[in-house]
């Protein structure tokens, strides 16, 4: 489904975030991007879903190119929910992609309100963003990235700062979604509980890969990468 | 130099929305739309720092902040000085809507002219005296041009109002003097912190 | 709380907007014509007819009469000032109380009509009135920013105060200065990822979500009386 | 050393976030305050350290009272280190609150320097704080508020949004140091890893308390607060 040659990218101020990443991912498959901050994590996030334009290497979403097809296709959800609530009500928020992709207004808040329902959380559609907690606000910023029916989730920790049950909320969620989903994300134990295959970065390459729970038990591989055992296997 | 509502004259109003229309639709024509959100965001943060209520002495003040907004969102000013009134109005009832095209013509012209004329030598400055008093003159600057402005809105709309004009001007001197050092002191920080923030 | 250097004074916004049976456009389109029409009275009569409109107002909906008193309060002061500038103290005293009669009528007036709105019915009467899309943007995101970047600042507000109690002369300015530099520098960087998440929602199209219902044939009306109302207040003032 | 007594405290929108609590801390514990989001744990932390006026109760620190007392003895860190970011260099920022409450300069730079080495970054003292990554941004705001050499210290999430090797620097921090610690987190594994005790607070009074790990082991009393079984407990 999404095929990564060769990327690299250098930031205007030098910094080389991307130093040639290789990845395929198949259709349903769910990966958790590892590594620790500044490892380029974020960088290959904002490459998958479009919203940084390639400056060398290659990526193919279905055999297609260019950061047009990546947009349509791929929903990108942000580490703080806060910047990607747009608008002054949840409803127009959930409705943003449609409106934008030309969907009548009225059309787009009915299907806003279908997604905010099949969420179970059609009862706050009329609220401003800044009255939501950080768990509602996280899940409203899903139902805005379900809208435009991605074929692909990229999501950039979205569990960091969600108090426990917030938490399984959202690991719910990407359990139960049909979606092929890109994760990155600290929380090695949700990428246990939610992802088959990890793909861990250091320094803009991928160092490590390999399926779960098994890459996680090589003690060896975490510790050259900065990354801790995951608490499951550790013992008390 | 909030002039409230109900106090100017018919043609010195539409006077002052003539030039912040004109301004306006300048301030938009030169921001690109990438640079929409930044300005947004940035308007937003001078919005709330001048809500701070800054205890001196026995008195409190706000600060108008005029200077640095101009030196930072150069001609954008127009536009975040407008949208900032707008909404000032709308959340506090604070400040009218007839008045807000003169009330944005004195800020956001005293912001963006402060910037023309110490925009360039403050950004191209090394020497740390020198940037803080070219831009303590920009802060105390944009706030005597603004009681200035505000003070000849008043004066055309009814020569009478020259007396009170005076002490308009008297009052804004010590709130020019602490302009001068809040923006000295941004300045300072902006330029030791993140230089590409200058517009 | 008390003894604290700095305050933020920023109370939010009443979102129970009132739902009004006209179209936003409309309502501001009527208001403003009165509030022109009053804020160039002069004569005694063209007031008395312009009073019908508060009146009415008062006695129909709930007027902040704590927010009223207290612009009256601003009204004496200003009455006190005008008297002692102008050239006589009696015109000077009349000038102080007729501007303050036109921002009592105007502040109802606004309060009463266009405030109830709320900044989306503000928002849709603008959009109403052909505001360009670089502007509407301009406006959503600033109210966007407001609330988002208030958290930080009051944030950073209690960790100064807690950092330090006695706080003195240029360095209260200084800190104040560095507060509000460190607040613009979050901003900017939080912008940087907003246009980004805007980018992936697919552009600024998305921002163009206010109710664009037209004008009806009722608010033709509401305009229109408005419109007659004002002009016959402006003809009494120069009859 | 503190103790609190009947606290309420009720939001000028009404909201009521305390409704009683009662607490006692020993010198030199570690205590951990759990609970979900809005249960009253950043309004607890707000009082401890003298940021908001008593409304309702009593706060003793060592037999005294007033929140001029507790600003004096207590050092708070919030839960985005960015807010309390406010000097254009590190040194100036650790040495603010001396600076501010009168020490000479040179004087100041001095004990922040050694405040800096002891926490092993005395190598950012000329950066400005802003430009740091979020794990030393961190360790920068503990700096600043162990200038003012407070007994007693107040965490609001302080391993929020950290990378696994920038969180386990936080706690080495925290498992060393002498002072007493208040510790705010849904972080449990690391209250385990830190604190000797847990208090949990549920819509503003405090639900249970305990030793630690023992209290975590009642899954009962977990479920009731919303709260999650720690990993180390759960098996894979």
């Amino acid at each position: 489904m999404l095929e990564i040659v060769d990327l690299h990218y250098k930031y205007s101020d030098g910094h080389e975030a991307l130093r040639g990443v290789n990845l395929k991912v198949n259709k349903g498959e769910k990966i958790a991007l590892i590594g620790a901050n500044g490892s380029g994590k974020s960088t290959l996030l904002l490459h998958i879903s479009g919203a940084v334009e390639v400056q060398e290497g290659r990526i193919f979403f279905n055999g297609l190119e260019g950061s047009e097809i990546l947009r349509k296709n791929t929903g990108l959800t942000f580490q703080n929910a806060d910047d990607e609530l747009l608008m002054p009500s949840v409803i127009e928020d959930v409705a943003f992609s449609l409106v934008a992709d030309g969907m009548k207004i009225k059309q787009a808040h009915e299907r806003a309100m279908n997604i905010l329902s099949s969420l179970g959380i059609s009862q706050l559609s009329k609220r401003p963003p800044h009255r939501l907690s950080g768990g509602e606000k996280r899940i409203v910023s899903f139902a805005g990235v379900l809208a435009s029916e991605p074929e692909l989730l990229a999501l950039d920790e979205p569990t960091a700062g969600l108090d426990p049950k917030a938490r399984r909320r959202v690991i719910n969620f990407l359990c139960e979604t049909k979606k092929t989903v890109i994760l990155a994300t600290h929380d090695l134990d949700m990428a246990l509980d939610i992802c088959s295959r990890a793909v861990i970065l250091n320094e803009g390459r991928i160092s490590a890969e390999g399926e779960l729970p098994e890459l996680f038990k090589e003690r060896e591989i975490l510790e050259t990468n900065n990354l801790e055992l995951p608490l499951k296997f550790s013992k008390i | 130099m909030h002039i409230s509502e109900g106090i100017l004259s018919g043609s010195v109003l539409i006077a002052g929305w003539a030039g912040s229309i004109a301004g306006i639709s300048y301030g938009l024509k030169k921001t690109e739309p990438e640079k929409i959100v930044r300005t947004a965001l940035i308007s937003s943060a001078f919005f709330l720092a001048s809500l701070v209520n800054v205890r001196i002495g026995p008195s409190s003040t706000h600060l108008t902040l005029l200077a640095p907004m101009g030196l930072i969102l150069g001609s954008s000013v127009f536009p975040a000085v407008f949208v900032a009134l707008l909404l000032q109005a709308v959340l506090f009832h604070f400040g009218g809507l007839l008045v807000l095209g003169v009330n944005t013509f004195v800020m956001a012209f005293s912001a963006f002219t402060a910037n023309l004329i110490f925009g360039k030598p403050i950004k191209n400055e090394n020497g740390k005296i020198r940037v803080i008093v070219l831009s303590f003159m920009a802060g105390a600057f944009a706030v005597i041009l603004g009681a200035f402005l505000a003070g000849a809105f008043l004066g055309l709309t009814d020569k009478n109002f020259m007396g009170a004009v005076k002490l308009l001007l008297i009052a804004h001197i010590p709130l020019a003097l602490i302009e001068g050092f809040v923006t000295s002191f941004i300045v300072i920080w902006i330029k030791r912190v993140m230089p590409e923030f200058l517009s | 709380m008390t003894g604290n250097t700095y305050t933020l004074e920023f109370s939010g916004e009443n979102i129970n907007a009132v739902k009004h049976s006209y179209s936003p456009s409309a309502i501001l389109i009527s208001a403003l014509c009165y509030s022109i029409s009053v804020s160039i009275s002069t004569s005694i009569y063209a007031l008395i007819i312009a009073s019908f409109l508060p009146f009415k107002l008062i006695f129909e909906k709930k007027i902040f009469f704590h927010n009223l008193s207290k612009l009256n309060l601003i009204n004496i002061f200003m009455i006190i000032t005008l008297s002692l500038t102008w050239p006589e103290i009696k015109s000077g005293f009349l000038m102080g109380i007729l501007i303050a009669v036109r921002i009592n009528m105007i502040y109802i007036a606004f309060t009463a009509v266009i405030y109830p709105l709320g900044t989306s019915g503000m928002y849709n009467a603008l959009c109403g009135l052909g505001v360009p899309e670089k502007m509407r943007v301009l406006i959503i995101l600033t109210l966007r920013g407001i609330y988002i970047m208030y958290e930080r600042l009051e944030a950073a507000l209690i960790s100064v105060k807690l950092r330090t109690s006695n706080l003195h002369g240029i360095m209260k300015l200084r800190v104040f200065a560095y507060l509000t530099a460190s607040v613009l520098l979050q901003s900017s960087i939080r912008s940087e990822n907003i246009m980004r998440s805007v980018k992936c929602k697919g552009g600024f199209n998305g921002f163009n979500q206010y109710e664009n219902k037209g004008i009806t044939a009722a608010d033709t009306a509401f305009i229109f009386i408005f419109i007659l109302y004002s002009l016959s207040i402006i003809i009494i003032n120069y009859a």
